[in-house]
């Protein structure tokens, strides 16, 4: 299954990358396996998701936890609690 | 209305553009939100806002439709901006228009509170020591819990 | 500061006018009344407001000032328009600055609670079957009371 | 002692007057003394304080409740529940 990761602020910084498209292997179906499988790739990633309880995740633009299936999921985003306004 | 926008906004024209020719308003409330020039005893130089495109939008169209079910307003409107900005300039502005002033009151913080916790928004203030990542406040948790228990206001 | 006057005012400017040049502002809070073109089902052509000068001029000054006691604000305005009015027409403007949003919206509507239940102003609505009186709203009183218990709200 | 009366909105209209000094007897003490002497003036007196309870009062432009003295205070303003902002 591909598909497209977007990263914002810090998480942003420390994958290095503001977006990407991955093949994701069968076994990941929710958000935490999403997180797990992407701390496998490198240390950027490990640095990214240290904290993977701060993390916030979007599943086509929506707030999700991070228990969520993913489904047939085009983006997923991933970025540090909101600061708007 | 909502706009995700670049470049500033003028209060007064949007108050004036919201409220045009209407004669059933009898509150307008607005909220404008400013770039302070300290953080944490820190001098901030830069404001720099990064925004997730495509999904701030639907956030605050699904925030502002919220606001319009829980209460009757003749108008409402946000602005939000993103990119760089300096000390003093505007960040973000809600207006909202109703019949009684505490409506149009409770509204503007209701669309603040949400927009503050859901809202795909990041401030790095930046200095002379370089940028930092704004922290999520935990008060704006709190704002945001009592509107859980809030029923709809009645007219 | 406080204006009790006959003319209009520019929402817009008057926001301007007490931020200017600030950089120590985090959050402006702006209340606007106006005249609404119905009043219990009747349509209205004018109101009229009168006014106790003098009066008024210290009441308002005290409920400003009693505010500033209250909470840490950067700016406080309040504006009150006194004679003839139609549907549509700004009555008020009350406008507040300060570092953090819960401030400047708790200051905003404390000053138009005290405002509405203490500033010596009178609503005339006039209409094709004569002009009467306002009579005043329950719901202000109440809104009153919760600041009673209200402790000055810490930085 | 002579004093300068107010009257606003609806009591101004029904006293038929904005304005007026007049000397107050020495048994009149209090504002309730003041609206009871009031009363004995005329029907539009009686007309404007039929229902005392809702007259609010300023002494010196300043709010005060039915009982207060009125000592020496240079004017008193009577009128409705306000109704502005």
């Amino acid at each position: 299954m591909s598909i497209k990761l977007l990263y914002f602020a810090w998480v942003r910084e420390k994958t290095g990358l503001g977006e990407e498209t991955v093949d994701l292997p069968g076994d990941v179906q929710t958000v935490s396996d999403l997180i797990a499988w992407l701390r496998s790739r490198g240390p950027e990633y490990v640095s990214a998701f240290e904290q993977s309880d701060v993390i916030r995740t979007a599943l086509d633009q929506t707030h999700v936890s991070h228990d969520t299936a993913i489904a047939n999921a085009r983006e997923i985003a991933f970025f540090p609690p909101v600061t708007g306004g | 209305m909502i706009r995700v926008q670049q470049e500033n906004f003028d209060i007064g024209a949007e108050i004036e553009g919201l409220r045009a020719d209407r004669t059933d308003i009898g509150a307008i409330v607005s909220f404008t939100g400013t770039v302070r020039d300290t953080a944490k005893g820190a001098t901030i130089s830069t404001m720099t806002l990064e925004h997730y495109p495509g999904m701030t939008e639907k956030e605050l169209e699904r925030i502002e439709a919220e606001a319009n079910e829980r209460w009757s307003l003749q108008g409402s409107l946000i602005i939000h901006r993103y990119g760089p900005m300096k000390p003093g300039e505007n960040i973000v502005l809600v207006v909202t228009a109703s019949a009684h002033r505490q409506t149009a009151f409770e509204a503007a913080e209701f669309l603040m509170d949400f927009l503050k916790t859901n809202a795909p928004f990041w401030k790095k203030e930046e200095g002379k020591d370089g940028g930092e990542w704004v922290d999520a406040r935990e008060s704006d948790d709190v704002a945001l819990k009592r509107w859980e228990t809030a029923e709809k206001v009645a007219e």
